[in-house]
């Protein structure tokens, strides 16, 4: 589904990816975990056209990516949930979720979309003509998943979706994610609260200094002890 | 002056002082010729350069062709202070200019260090009161003006309160201050007294102000576009009292810019094209001959300075900048002698100017000379 | 009292053409932080494009405004987003505050020297035949300039709330890094929005024109204005540098009235520094999205 | 490196010392004024520079600096007196203009300095009892120094020369000086030096304080110099130029108000010969500058000798937003 080659990439001058691989299976969950500074949110960037690469390769599908613009990866059937809150504050629900897609020909296929979606989320169907501002974070976080489904992506990127969530929307998130999965869609995540993901995905990648540590299935990097040591460690107890 | 002109040329059409006509004597022209002093500026330098063209074609100055070299202030005081002093490093032998009485009050301090005469624009009555023996005026300082509007007031309109629309500068504040004065003295009473911005565009509350004080007459005292603005507001707030000025509210743009709502104001203009001398026609024809626009008070400020140096030096008769200054007090030029004074003029020991000046009022698009007052 | 009424309503009729210009102020600002410092200029030069129109190429005047509006759009819009500020975006504010602050002087010595350095006169849409009010003079004029100003920021709001480019636009506006991962194409609809103020520019021009005179110094003291209404109101609200507009137009024809004809820019200077202090969102302004 | 900075600086003090004696009265007062306008851009640098924050109100304290001067002065109390209450005044005014601003948000220090210029105008216009009114003072005295007048222009110049060396010498002991250092560690990284202890904001508002003073301290040289002040002196346009010398030297950089100032008063004097275009092709200079070298003038040399030591690829600038999430 989606291959790395040898990425090198970062900001302006700054390097942060020194040859970054990995492959991922269609129709799986993949999280990427790592510790800080470690370049897991930069691999989504580059993937998704927003910063600079320098050198190695992005193959979707076998076709070479490289230097796409974001709007061209939408084209591919790549959408990208960025960390943080990232909802447009003074529309309404309804018209972030437009916004998911606003780069398709067909208006009226996105119109019936966003109904499909929010058959999904049927919190969006009621809060439907609130500002997204006057979301709850796990709201505004449900909107952001939901918009990133309305171009019925092949590949979606989410970066640390369940930051500032209690664990119950956690929960939620994850399955909303897997439910998605079943139904053939690639999922591509970062996360913080490693364990709790790990434990939800079926394949598992440990970046450090931006070069792959380890790939493996989830669960068997889960039971691995150097992960527990140098990762999962203080976060597990916590989480 | 035109004697000594024939003579040189006449000598110098014999080769006798052929070497001496190669000479030139070189003047500064420091003015405004951009920032908000623009349209002023230029038509005093304009003015200025057509009166040097003249006076070269006819001779020169004893002997001499004249050389103006010109400067632009930026309507800035400090910038016109730098070139003034630059003026004299070039070797100006004398300052025309500045025109805006913020830059001449403080530019006149270097000529006045350094003995250098100055013919100014400026009409703020403080520039000729400091005692500064090098400085003179080519037109009326406000405090000459505003006794002639004052007795016209009590005596021609017999009016008993005034409503006062002041422009918030120095060029204002001296005419403001000058007016309020002479009301004083002959017990006008001043019932509204509305000051205003340079660049203001809103005249609404300024014109509710004039209007509510119910003045017998109401007396403007702006620069030529806010005096449109204000003209306009007044016609439109329906004002009935007699709207009286001083020469820029009278000027021709004034009247074209308001569109209509000029007819009927008078006032007092020191110098207009208007005025049915035939040295002033002359002078408004060949000005709009050679540039295109319409010469107005600036224009005649910039020709009559010029023409004032080159009588000054040439009745001093040698180029001694202590004694041009000298000559030019208490001298007086009439048109007999030099016709495009334009009008007979004098200066008197503080290098204010007196001279014949005009009531007039405007009909339609029209200014009409009511009466010729005399000098004072 | 008639003249209270009389000083509102010429206060709002000027507050509603500085409104214009503060809209696409608080506009360049959302779409791209841009404080646009000649903004006064891009009210002044259009009525100059227009006179282009009518005296020099002889057009009928109507046809010369829809001229200097394509030639305004096109200069102001497009020229000025695509070749000065696009370079200088991602360097921060200060190189564009400077870089709008030369291109004022630039606007300013451009039309002294290549139209004319005298004020001239500009045809007015309304007529100025007037009526009473309560004792208060009102002009058709007046009328007018409410009204046209009213209708452009009616049709501002419904495209900005009703189209998909128009809510793209807002969401570039709050949201910039969102729009582009959503594929909304950025760099466009900043380009519309400089677009759109080059227009509503344009409109103020021809509103103001005619009772303020065409001339090339115009822009410092709108420019002025348009920046404290815009503050005023709310930098991130098209309805708050509307209520800033007026607000601005009433407030300095009452100080000029009530407080001192010397100190009139005082009144709206104090309200300024007291929004600030007190809710330095602007009276409109939402603290969400974008901060100053 | 080092050694070759040093030389360079005597040769410019060299330069500025014989300057006066190459030039004739107008020469020496341009370059009175472009020191004059150095200490203000200097003050400016460290609010701009130093601390980011956009002030439109250093004209406001040349205008404080050179009223208490003019008033004390033409009184008849000593020079030096009227620069300590000048250069204080403006720095309590800094402070209490600064605090409220910066206790709100960033930028908002320039709307207030801007509303703070325009009524510091009016004021000065309006109380004719205090200030002269639109006429301003005029005929402030040069101080005496040791019993020498400097009514000459050049004295005055080498007087001039002296408290701008002394101004100087005080802005690097400030920026490079332990108990400065914070000041740097704001221009290079606020969010590290927040991080390590340092009180950004109150940094950041004795940075105005402080600009605020140097002002101050120009007003005072300034109105000897002139020897008149009026308030049209000190309106928005001269702070802007203020603003525009330090942006154009490179605000930040030590010697780039030197820089700038010296480029924005010596323009006009290099354009005269385009006569009525210099203001065209100045403000056309201006946008240049700023669409290809927003960093400023020493920015460009500094990026230039950075480009020479090592090559490194262009960013994508039009994928910045997307970056940033």
């Amino acid at each position: 589904m989606l291959q790395l080659k040898n990425l090198y990439g970062g900001y302006g001058k700054i390097t942060i990816l020194n040859g970054v691989e990995f492959e991922i299976p269609k129709g799986t969950i993949t999280t990427v975990i790592g510790p800080n500074g470690a370049g897991k949110s930069t691999v989504f960037k580059a993937i998704f056209g927003l910063l600079n690469v320098h050198s190695g390769q992005i193959l979707l599908e076998g076709r070479d990516v490289t230097g796409r613009t974001p709007k061209q990866m939408i084209g591919e059937g790549v959408t990208y949930v960025p960390q943080g809150r990232n909802v447009v504050p003074q529309l309404s629900v309804y018209h972030n979720l437009e916004l998911g897609g606003i780069t398709a020909r067909d208006q009226s296929a996105v119109r019936a979309r966003i109904e499909k979606v929010m058959d999904q989320f049927p919190m969006l169907r009621e809060f439907r003509d609130r500002k997204a501002i006057e979301l709850s974070g796990g709201q505004q976080k449900q909107l952001e998943v939901a918009r990133a489904l309305l171009l019925d992506p092949k590949l979606i990127l989410i970066d640390e979706p369940s930051i500032g969530l209690s664990p119950n929307l956690v929960a939620e998130v994850f399955r909303t994610l897997q439910a998605l999965r079943d139904d053939g869609v690639t999922i591509l995540m970062v996360e913080q609260n490693a364990k709790a993901a790990l434990a939800m995905s079926d394949f598992g990648i440990v970046l450090e200094l931006g070069q792959t540590r380890m790939h493996d299935r989830a669960d068997a990097l889960l039971a691995d002890p150097r992960v527990g040591q140098l990762f999962l460690g203080g976060h597990m107890e916590e989480a | 002056m035109f004697k000594t002109i024939t003579l040189a040329t006449a000598l110098a059409t014999f080769g006798i002082i052929g070497a001496a006509s190669a000479e030139t004597l070189k003047l500064g022209n420091v003015a405004e010729l951009s920032g908000p002093g623009a349209t002023v500026g230029n038509a005093w330098t304009d003015a200025i350069n057509m009166g040097v063209d003249e006076i070269n074609a006819a001779g020169g100055v004893l002997g001499m062709q004249l050389e103006i070299d010109t400067y632009d202030t930026q309507t800035d005081a400090q910038t016109s202070r730098a070139l003034v002093q630059k003026a004299i490093d070039d070797g100006a032998f004398l300052i025309l200019g500045t025109v805006y009485s913020s830059s001449t009050i403080v530019n006149m301090l270097v000529t006045m260090q350094q003995g250098i005469p100055q013919i100014v624009g400026s009409e703020s009555p403080s520039i000729t009161q400091k005692g500064n023996p090098y400085v003179f005026r080519s037109s009326f300082g406000a405090q000459k003006s505003m006794p002639k509007i004052a007795a016209y007031l009590d005596e021609g309109l017999g009016a008993k309160s005034v409503a006062v629309s002041w422009v918030n500068n120095e060029f204002g504040k001296g005419g403001h201050d000058a007016f309020v004065a002479e009301m004083e003295a002959r017990g006008i009473e001043v019932v509204a007294d509305v000051s205003s911005e340079v660049g203001q565009a809103d005249f609404a509350s300024d014109v509710t102000q004039l209007k509510s004080a119910n003045a017998d007459a109401i007396f403007v005292y702006l620069h030529e576009e806010e005096s449109a603005r204000l003209l306009k507001e007044l016609r439109k707030q329906n004002v009935e009292a007699p709207i009286i000025g001083e020469t820029t509210l009278l000027n021709q743009k004034v009247i074209e810019l308001s569109e209509g709502a000029a007819d009927g104001i008078m006032g007092h203009v020191g110098l207009t094209v208007d005025a049915p001398n035939p040295e002033i026609q002359a002078f408004a024809k060949r000005f709009s001959d050679r540039y295109g626009y319409k010469a107005d008070h600036n224009a005649m400020k910039g020709y009559v300075a010029i023409y004032t140096a080159a009588t000054a030096i040439e009745r001093a008769g040698e180029l001694d900048r202590q004694k041009v200054a000298d000559t030019l007090h208490n001298m007086t030029i009439t048109v007999e002698d030099v016709p495009n004074i334009l009008l007979n003029v004098s200066w008197d020991e503080t290098g204010e100017v007196s001279r014949e000046s005009f009531l007039v009022e405007v009909q339609g698009d029209e200014t009409i000379v009511k009466d010729m007052l005399p000098a004072n | 009292m008639s003249d209270f009424l009389q000083l509102i309503i010429s206060g709002l009729s000027t507050g509603s053409i500085y409104a214009l210009a503060a809209i696409g102020f608080t506009l360049l600002w959302q779409a791209s932080q841009t404080i646009n410092f000649a903004q006064g200029e891009f009210v002044m030069v259009p009525a100059f494009f227009i006179l282009i129109g009518s005296r020099v190429l002889g057009l009928p005047f109507p046809i010369a405004i829809g001229f200097g509006l394509a030639v305004a759009v096109f200069t102001l819009g497009f020229v000025f987003k695509r070749l000065v500020i696009q370079p200088m975006l991602p360097h921060g504010h200060l190189p564009i505050v400077m870089a709008t602050i030369a291109l004022a002087i630039l606007m300013r010595e451009l039309v002294k020297e290549f139209y004319s350095a005298e004020a001239q006169t500009f045809p007015a849409l309304f007529s100025e035949q007037t009526f009473d009010v309560f004792g208060a003079v009102i002009s058709h004029q007046d009328i007018g300039n409410l009204a046209v100003s009213a209708v452009a920021i009616i049709a501002l709001q419904l495209f900005l709330g009703r189209t998909r480019t128009g809510r793209s636009m807002q969401a570039t506006a709050q949201n910039p890094g969102v729009a582009e991962i959503l594929g909304v194409n950025v760099q466009r609809m900043v380009l519309y929005t400089f677009m759109i103020n080059a227009a509503l520019a344009t409109l103020a021009s021809v509103l103001i024109s005619p009772i303020y005179l065409a001339k090339f110094s115009n822009g410092e003291p709108i420019g002025l204005v348009a920046f404290l209404a815009a503050i005023v109101g709310g930098f991130n609200q098209v309805r708050g540098a509307l209520v800033g507009g007026l607000l601005i137009g009433v407030i300095d024809n009452l100080s000029a009235a009530y407080l001192s004809s010397e100190y009139r820019i005082a009144g709206p200077m104090i309200l300024l520094i007291v929004i600030i202090l007190l809710r330095p969102q602007g009276l409109l302004g939402t603290s969400e999205g974008r901060t100053v | 490196m080092k050694q070759l900075k040093i030389l360079g600086l005597v040769a410019i003090l060299a330069g500025l010392i014989i300057a006066p004696f190459t030039q004739a009265t107008y020469g020496t007062y341009v370059l009175s004024s472009w020191l004059v306008f150095t200490v203000a851009a200097m003050g400016l640098n460290l609010t701009l520079g130093y601390a980011g924050q956009i002030s439109l109100a250093q004209a406001a304290f040349m205008g404080i600096g050179a009223y208490s001067t003019a008033l004390m002065t033409m009184a008849g109390l000593p020079w030096i007196a009227s620069v300590v209450v000048g250069m204080g005044l403006c720095f309590v005014v800094g402070l209490i203009l600064g605090y409220p601003a910066l206790r709100v948000q960033n930028h908002f220090l320039a709307f207030v300095t801007l509303a703070f210029t325009t009524l510091a105008f009016l004021v000065m216009r309006n109380e004719e009892w205090l200030t002269g009114g639109i006429y301003g003072l005029v005929g402030v005295p040069r101080p005496s120094v040791a019993g020498l007048s400097l009514m000459d222009g050049t004295r005055y110049y080498f007087f001039t020369l002296g408290v701008f060396i002394l101004a100087s010498l005080s802005f690097w002991w400030l920026v490079n000086s332990p108990w400065g250092r914070a000041f740097k560690g704001l221009r290079e990284n606020p969010i590290r030096a927040n991080s390590l202890g340092v009180d950004t904001r109150l940094v950041t508002l004795l940075a105005f304080a402080i600009g605020a003073a140097y002002g101050g301290l120009s007003g005072a040289l300034m109105a000897p110099l002139v020897q008149y002040i009026d308030p049209m002196s000190f309106t928005l346009i001269i702070s802007l130029k203020i603003l525009l010398m330090v942006v154009v030297g490179g605000s930040g950089y030590f010697f780039g108000p030197f820089l700038g100032a010296g480029l924005v008063i010596m323009l006009p004097e290099f354009l005269r010969f385009a006569e009525a275009y210099y203001l065209m092709i100045y403000a056309a200079l201006v946008v240049f500058l700023m669409v290809v070298c927003p960093s400023g003038l020493l920015g460009l040399l500094s990026r230039g000798i950075a480009a020479i030591r090592s090559r490194e690829p262009a960013e994508r600038g039009d994928l910045k937003e997307g970056a940033q999430l």
